[in-house]
């Protein structure tokens, strides 16, 4: 026993993540101590101000030329450059979201009703409200910064609870369609809970492999130890497992479409956006920081993971009839072509960066496109609540040719058209691929370009169902009884705004924010 | 940097956003501006090709700017002849097609009252053509072969519109079924593109920097593969064809038009200009097999056309006929007959936009597409009858129309072709001179079907072609003739530049260069 | 070392070898089972001599072989199996309860080093670094037993006596948890001998002497202790989960007689002890003398055993003295007064001891600025005043209500004179007209 | 001697995972991914055995506090569908499908 | 080890006990005795496999698990917090200082956060 370090900890580098945290904290003090007629009054400035605060703080930091080349928090957290570029990206997806949030109408009045009894109807006509529902989301969004960030194992784990959980909960507090809700937010936590069980034996036989949870730890005992330990081969399956459940991966989708299609979809809006760039980002760091060493033996793997996650996600798309379901499945197939981009990162470092800078790049455009398409379908209404069903859209171009352009325009990117986001993420992505496979010379490049050609059919198919909406939409003649699409809140408007001004700007002048991607991604993660 | 082609580009985008912009029921105002636009830009299309001197650089009205550094890419336009002639194509199509299409969006109906196709929003009808006018102009002048794909990709989203909303009664599968092939074909170019950018290594997409920069024969052939695959859609080339058919049959006879007039002109454009350039020796390599495709689409467009009871259908599949020509003559590797594929390409343009707009006049009659369903209409429409004929005889290369000139030059140049020997593809040239015969007995053979014999009793009461409806015909007419006896200018400009595609194959096999450049 | 050493550490533990172990088992085994026979009857001839009246007096001199007889009278009733129960979980259920209450005074220092049989040994069965967690967790392990208990019988009153009682334990425990605490920020250890021995110095306070026994240092943490050990133990005031005027037997209705009540009733004994047992440990001292008085080798059995009995009898007159609380009360006062004051004085006594720290300087290892802990500090002590102001408040409030509620009491009497002052039922009840009374003379029934 | 223990721990996170793939009540199935945690936590703590350091216990706190907050919020959400639906069994919920 | 041999003679005497009871104990059978008690009522059906029992018990149980869970994180806290001084005032072990401190403080004021919502939202009261 000699004693503890007194650990030391940069608060000034964490500060984005303690501005979101600590406002959580607030928000639910607020809960418990504002009346209830002024809670949502003071929740949802609260949010925003906080959101826009961290930020702020992020883009200070990164405009003192502040961005760390050692990993803070006594090598916890990792504030390097494509952490503050995810933060970035998290915290505007997020906002986006809270602003759908803040609409009235997709929550539960009181979530422990039981849907069709009398004590919902009496907290329907009370306009009771969940303004739970805010603190929740600074939770989960915290929670993704953290993700993104973790430098080790353990509080990569924690930061995939304090993410998830909240989310579980969320999805849950659907008002409309309070069954389904439900059944999604059981299907998320008990896969959620069992996936996040086999990170964690990943990681404990990681543990015992390298004697460490951080990455760069793992790195180092791997670089001395024997690759072929069964621990660290474990070990890394299990991890790999927990990790592609988070993003979506093929044999590990199943949640997908079930929880987006239950969950009230400001949330799946944040699901879909926020938790998948963080994700991303998680699996990246491990990837590359960790398990760099172990290339040869992830790379087969993953390879059949992300052809599977392309194919799977598309094609099973085709048959979706409900308009989340399908935007579920279509991101898995993104998650498909982003593990693409995943397989590129295993260069030297200045190749790595071309690589990461392309998988940030295809965050941002994919993010802001899933919250504008999202935001969309949240307009389009039925009595019952929104018009899930791809017949009700039939003919909305007829009924509300903007709103029907708009979301076909959001549908044309995620296919990846010209001359929109998609497309350039895409071919940032396919870029990467394809030079990390030219150049190594080795059989490897055959397999890459391999893969970019199994995402070039696995585009092709999926641009057919994105296709077949817009056909719905502008070639079908609308039913009679079709539904209604309201006048969009500010916040709805904002949000549909700005994505379509994100995916039409990115889509003609790519060049910005690309340079913000490689700038972020000049730095690598830190090692 | 000459602003003519950055100009030629903006001018219709802006006509767009302004048609778009109009305020509601100011349909009639939309149209007119739109034509307004479009004789605008055909203007200062002329008055630029004025300028364009054949025995200049290859590439002029050159304009670059950098678009997406750290992608390489370049906004880099720029026209040598092949380019010139086809934007010229282009441009003067658009406001025939604005003319033929007045009120097509209107709804259409027939004389029975019988509604074709419902009334449309005017508006986006135009402002979508406007777009597509724009791209045209763009994916023939890009000399950035990423922005060739920009355009080449986006094409299909105002096509696909236009097919989608404005067309026919299976006009959604048919635009869904165009667009996946186009997409299909495009996404495997962008593979190529990729593949094309890191195996050359220069940093760059700028077209003349990267002809030659591919040596490595493996490479050429899978990025000439990705390249050609995505032509050989776009220029409908059996086997992957079938959805010209239903496109064209289904889409507004002005988008027909354009469709089958100018954005299948791309296909064997690009197979012309990158195909060959880019990747000389994996284009010599496959030459036979393209050339037997070629040779098979023409045969099969011919046959396959002659049994069509759809007029749209027939003419679609002549087309595909014709498209084999072009192919093969641009894979003859011989001056004479690449510069005809080239003027091939204007041609058919003419031709066959002229065919397909008469068609639509007489199908806006009736209401059926069938050619069953008509007869005798000579005598109710003279007029009318007789544009149908000349277009119809244009499209089987009557001596003295334009086509003509074209497929001699193609199935001569074909015939004489050094690319295997001398008379090498004697043989192919000689198999696809049948399809001459055969286009006489499908042109003649709908043309007596719908326009002779006794009157049918619905054509009865047709009316003749009205002003527009003439004022839309006789300029084609006129450019078929006119060239069939006078393509001089065409072939002035285009033959400087198929040289250069030459000397570009032939980078590295000099002895053909000279055969090639002598012919 | 050993030979010399009175207070045993850390690491003379796990030497014996395992007859010596066996024969420290076996006694403290034997302790505990003559324990509870005598803990019960001297339990109740106190409450009797409390209460005035005589107690047991029958079974042996001064009644004092009671249990003994009550235990053998349970072994020879008949032992039941109602008929809904389930078997297994029903007969675990006793066994669960007993098995860690023993174990849990397995890590109770009785004295120092004795002389064995010839082998220096600490008279305590085992100690852990984690010792008092060990104890805790057999607290939590014998909850196990009461749900058990109460689920398996199949019949309301014991389901929700379960139930109760579990819930109960838990908060309790709660509360007890934290307040170990400030031992251990003092302690600086978890095993139960350092503890004690961190208690040994002794000193004075304020010029009196005084031993240095954390009872004195953190008086606010044994009282909470106190107050948890009742709940823990479910000791009257506190002992709900049997309450017989709302539940019957609680979790032991279904167990009426037989060994396996016996079972039971060791096993609340037993809490009753570990709770008496844990107080000494951590706050009293364990078994070392105050004033300096001898305690070395068995001289610290006698001690503790002192202590004990002193301990054991204030449970005792507690349970004399008090009446049941309400089970809301009961739940109120764990959860809002206890946790809340409990954290407040933990984190007071942190300051105090990094202030203490810091003053000493560099060589107490001890980094950081006084300002910050100063600042700290002026937090803490204004958070702490913030939960008393709350009370506080929360006290006035309930003063008023009341004051209030008798106002109000009197005006409705000003209103209805007739009442004469008194709140009368009203006439129109079923047993006020009509209704035969018949005379039940007592005993008979 | 570790050994023994990692494969106990092995054998109760198969255990585990196998309860939540085949068992019908979500409890039950709840349980198992506790169950799995736990498995984690024993070999967190052998492990740390084994490398002589401390990270592994503390991880295991950790763990301990990741499952109790899945525990809230899990069981919140079974007894909220179970209020529901009068059920706990994982094949009921079947109202998500295509 | 002692630990188990304690268990041993405790488990062994409860099994003990247990396992003699029948034998020891007479025989009369009576069906009412048998059944549950409830005060001499018919006694409740009681439902198989166990009853339900009300939520309350429930968020004790939650509330209970978060409270134990910020103990286990206290424990730790408290036995490092001070430094370890050998017999001779030597230090062995150096605290963890005043940042402990600072972090302990911020780990109860998250966890009161909690706490006062609960409390707010009774929570904490019992019906």
């Amino acid at each position: 026993m000699n004693g503890f370090e007194a650990p030391t900890i940069e608060y000034g580098q964490l500060a984005p993540l303690l501005l979101v945290f600590g406002a959580a904290c607030i928000g639910v003090l607020v809960e418990a101590f504002a009346p209830r007629y002024l809670r949502k009054s003071i929740q949802v400035p609260l949010s925003l101000l906080s959101l826009i605060g961290a930020f702020a703080l992020v883009i200070v930091q990164v405009a003192r030329g502040g961005v760390p080349t050692t990993a803070s928090a006594m090598g916890a957290v990792a504030v390097d450059g494509p952490s503050l570029f995810i933060w970035g990206v998290i915290l505007v997806l997020s906002l986006g979201a809270v602003l759908m949030v803040n609409d009235d109408g997709h929550f539960v009045a009181s979530a422990a009703a039981v849907p069709g009894s009398a004590d919902e109807e009496e907290a329907e006509t009370s306009g009771g409200a969940h303004t739970e529902v805010y603190p929740l989301v600074l939770f989960a969004v915290g929670g993704m910064l953290l993700f993104a960030a973790s430098h080790d194992l353990l509080v990569m784990f924690v930061a995939l609870e304090v993410m998830s959980l909240p989310l579980y909960l969320l999805c849950g507090l659907a008002r409309r369609r309070r069954l389904l809700s439900q059944e999604a937010s059981l299907k998320y936590f008990l896969l959620g809970a069992f996936s996040s069980a086999f990170f964690l034996y990943g990681m404990a036989m990681i543990y015992g492999y390298a004697g460490t949870v951080s990455l760069p730890g793992i790195s180092q005992a791997m670089s001395t130890g024997s690759l072929m330990d069964p621990l660290l081969l474990l070990g890394f399956s299990l991890l790999g497992v927990g990790l592609l459940f988070k993003i979506g991966a093929a044999p590990f989708h199943a949640w997908k479409p079930d929880v987006y299609q239950g969950a009230p979809t400001p949330i799946t809006a944040l699901m879909a956006s926020g938790t998948l760039v963080a994700a991303m980002g998680a699996v990246l760091r491990v990837f590359w920081v960790a398990l760099g060493n172990l290339d040869w033996d992830w790379r087969p793997v993953m390879w059949v993971v992300a052809a599977l996650t392309m194919i799977v996600g598309a094609i099973l798309a085709i048959t979706q009839t409900d308009i989340k379901r399908m935007l579920a499945y279509s991101s898995i197939a993104h998650a498909g072509f982003l593990l693409i981009g995943v397989m590129a990162t295993f260069e030297a470092a200045e190749k790595n960066a071309a690589s990461l800078s392309a998988i940030l790049f295809y965050l941002l455009v994919y993010g802001f496109t899933t919250v504008g398409a999202f935001a969309v379908v949240t307009m389009v209404r039925d009595p019952g609540g929104e018009a899930g069903h791809l017949s009700r859209w039939a003919g909305l171009g007829k009924r509300s040719p903007l709103l029907a352009g708009v979301f076909a325009f959001f549908l044309l990117a995620f296919a990846g058209i010209p001359l929109t986001s998609g497309f350039f993420g895409k071919y940032a992505v396919f870029a990467a691929a394809v030079s990390s496979g030219t150049q190594t010379g080795d059989s490897m490049g055959a397999w890459m370009t391999g893969l970019v050609v199994v995402g070039v059919i696995a585009s092709a198919i999926a641009a057919f169902f994105y296709v077949r909406v817009i056909v719905l939409m502008f070639f079908s003649e609308p039913a009679a009884d079709g539904p209604t699409v309201v006048a969009p809140s500010m916040g709805t408007a904002v949000v549909i705004g700005v994505a379509l001004l994100v995916t039409v700007g990115v889509g003609l002048f790519p060049q910005p924010a690309l340079d913000i991607a490689n700038q972020a991604a000049s730095g690598l993660f830190i090692r | 940097m000459s602003p003519w082609l950055p100009i030629l580009m903006a001018v219709p985008v802006l006509g767009a956003v302004v048609v778009a912009l109009l305020p509601k029921g100011s349909d009639k105002l939309a149209k007119q501006v739109t034509l307004l636009v479009s004789l605008v830009v055909m203007v200062l299309t002329l008055v630029m090709a004025v300028q364009f001197s054949p025995r200049g650089d290859r590439f002029q009205f050159v304009a670059e700017y950098n678009w997406i550094p750290s992608f390489g890419v370049k906004f880099g336009v720029g026209v040598d002849g092949v380019a010139l002639v086809l934007i010229a194509l282009s441009v003067v199509l658009v406001p025939i097609v604005v003319l033929a299409s007045w009120n097509d969006a209107d709804g259409v109906k027939t004389a029975d009252g019988t509604v074709i196709a419902p009334k449309r929003s005017v508006k986006t009808y135009f402002s979508l053509l406007l777009v597509l006018e724009t791209m045209m102009i763009g994916v023939f002048a890009a000399t950035d072969i990423f922005l060739f794909y920009i355009f080449f990709e986006a094409m299909l989203i105002p096509m696909y519109f236009m097919i989608g909303s404005y067309g026919g009664a299976q006009r959604s599968y048919a635009a869904v079924k165009f667009l996946l092939y186009s997409l299909f074909g495009g996404l495997l170019m962008l593979v190529a593109v990729i593949g094309l950018y890191f195996a050359a290594g220069k940093g760059t997409f700028m077209f003349p920097e990267l002809v030659g920069a591919i040596q490595d024969p493996a490479t050429q052939k899978w990025l000439f593969a990705g390249f050609f695959i995505a032509f050989a859609i776009k220029a409908p080339l059996v086997p992957v064809h079938t959805w010209l058919p239903d496109a064209a049959a289904q889409a507004p006879a002005g988008a027909a038009v354009l469709l089958v007039g100018v954005l299948d002109k791309v296909g064997t454009f690009g197979m012309l200009r990158f195909c060959l350039e880019l990747f000389p020796e994996a284009a010599k390599a496959f030459t036979m097999p393209i050339v037997v495709l070629a040779v098979i689409s023409i045969i099969y467009g011919a046959i396959v056309a002659i049994g069509q009871t759809d007029m749209k259908r027939l003419i679609a599949y002549t087309s595909i006929s014709h498209f084999g020509f072009i192919v093969m003559g641009v894979f003859a590797m011989s001056q004479v007959a690449q510069s005809g594929a080239a003027l091939y390409m204007v041609n058919h343009g003419f031709a066959t936009g002229a065919l397909f707009l008469v068609a639509g006049f007489l199908i806006s009659r009736r209401g059926s597409p069938y050619i069953a369903d008509y007869g005798g209409v000579q005598k109710v429409a003279p007029v009318l009858a007789g544009f149908f004929l000349v277009a119809g005889l244009a499209g089987l290369s009557l001596p003295g129309l334009s086509s003509f000139v074209s497929e001699f030059m193609v199935m001569v140049g074909t015939y004489s072709s050094q690319a295997f020997g001398s008379g090498g593809l004697a043989v192919a040239a000689i198999v696809s001179a049948v399809a001459v015969i055969l286009a006489a007995v499908y042109i003649l053979w709908m043309v007596q079907r719908a326009l002779n014999g006794p009157t049918a009793e619905s054509v009865k009461g047709f009316k003749d072609l009205n002003v527009r409806e003439v004022v839309v015909l006789a300029p084609l007419v006129a450019l078929i003739i006119g060239f069939g006896f006078f393509p001089k200018p065409l072939l002035d400009v285009i033959t400087p530049s198929v040289q250069h595609t030459l000397t570009n194959v032939d980078v590295k096999n000099p002895a053909i260069a000279e055969k090639g450049a002598g012919e | 070392m050993i030979l010399l050493a009175t207070e045993p550490t850390l690491a003379d533990f796990g030497k014996d070898p395992l007859w010596i172990t066996i024969v420290k088992a076996l006694m403290l085994f034997v302790f505990l089972m003559l324990g509870i026979l005598f803990g019960v009857w001297y339990e109740r001839k106190l409450i009797s001599k409390l209460q005035n009246r005589i107690g047991p007096n029958r079974a042996g001199k001064f009644g004092l072989l009671q249990s003994v007889a009550d235990g053998l009278k349970m072994g020879l009733k008949e032992d039941l199996f109602p008929n809904t129960v389930d078997k297994a979980l029903y007969l675990m259920a006793p066994v669960i309860m007993v098995i860690p209450a023993f174990l849990a005074f397995s890590i109770t220092p009785f004295a120092g080093m004795v002389n064995l049989f010839g082998v220096q040994t600490p008279l305590q069965l085992v100690d852990l670094p984690v010792a008092v967690l060990f104890m805790l967790a057999m607290g939590a392990i014998s909850v196990y037993g009461v749900v058990l208990a109460g689920w398996s019988s199949r019949s309301p009153y014991a389901l929700l006596g379960g139930l109760r009682s579990a819930a109960q334990v838990v908060s309790y425990e709660i509360a007890m948890g934290l307040s170990f605490v400030g031992v251990f920020l003092f302690a600086g250890t978890l095993s139960t001998s350092e503890i004690v021995k961190a208690q040994a110095t002794g000193g004075e306070f304020w010029g009196i002497p005084m031993p240095s026994w954390y009872v004195v240092l953190l008086l606010p943490s044994f009282l909470i202790f106190v107050i948890c050990g009742f709940g823990e133990a479910a000791r009257i005031p506190f002992d709900l989960p049997e309450g017989e005027g709302e539940l019957v037997g609680g979790f032991q209705t279904e167990y009426s007689s037989s060994l396996k009540f016996a079972l039971i009733m060791m096993g609340e004994y037993l809490h009753t002890f570990t709770a008496s047992a844990m107080a000494i440990t951590l706050f009293l001292g364990g078994w070392q003398a105050p004033f300096g008085l001898p305690d070395e080798g068995w001289w610290g059995l006698l001690w503790f055993f002192i202590k004990f009995v002193l301990v054991f009898s204030f449970v005792v007159w507690v349970r004399a003295s008090l009446p049941r609380v309400r089970y809301d009360q009961l739940m109120s006062l764990g959860w809002k007064v206890l946790i809340p004051l409990n954290l407040a004085w933990i984190m007071l006594v942190a300051s105090v001891r990094a202030i203490m720290y810091v003053r000493e300087g560099p060589t107490s290892g001890f980094e950081g600025s006084m300002a910050v802990v100063l600042t700290i500090t002026a937090i803490v002590v204004l958070g702490a005043l913030g939960i008393w102001a709350r009370f506080d408040t929360v006290n006035q409030r309930r003063k008023e209500a009341e004051k209030a509620k008798i106002a109000a009491e009197f005006e409705e009497l000003d209103r209805e004179p007739t009442a004469g002052g008194f709140p009368v039922p009203p006439l129109d009840l079923p047993h006020y007209h009509g209704v035969q009374h018949k005379e039940v003379p007592s005993g008979t029934n | 001697m570790t050994t023994q223990y990692l494969i106990l721990s092995g054998l109760i996170f198969a255990i585990g995972a196998l309860g939540v793939l085949i068992r019908r009540n979500a409890i039950v199935v709840f349980m198992c991914v506790e169950l799995m945690l736990n498995a984690c936590n024993l070999a967190f703590v052998t492990f740390a055995r084994q490398n002589g350091n401390l990270e592994g216990q503390i991880i295991a706190f950790f763990v301990m506090v990741v499952a109790a907050a899945e525990v809230v919020v899990g069981l919140a959400i079974i007894v909220t569908i179970f209020r529901t639906r009068r059920s706990a069994s994982v094949d009921d919920a079947n109202l998500l499908k295509y | 080890m002692p630990i188990l041999v304690l268990a041993i003679l405790a488990g062994g005497f409860a099994i003990f006990s247990v396992a003699v009871a029948p034998f020891t104990g007479p025989k009369r059978w009576n069906r009412a005795k048998l059944d549950a008690y409830e005060c001499g009522i018919e006694p409740t059906p009681q439902p198989v496999g166990g009853g339900r029992f009300p939520l309350k018990y429930m968020i004790t149980a939650m509330l209970f698990i978060v409270f134990d869970i910020e103990i286990i994180f206290l424990y730790p806290w408290a036995v490092s917090f001070a430094p370890l001084k050998g017999a001779d005032g030597q230090v062995i072990a150096s605290g963890l200082g005043v940042f402990a401190l600072v972090e302990m403080v911020l780990f109860i004021v998250t966890v009161l956060v909690a706490y006062a919502y609960v409390w707010r939202r009774k929570g904490l009261d019992w019906d």
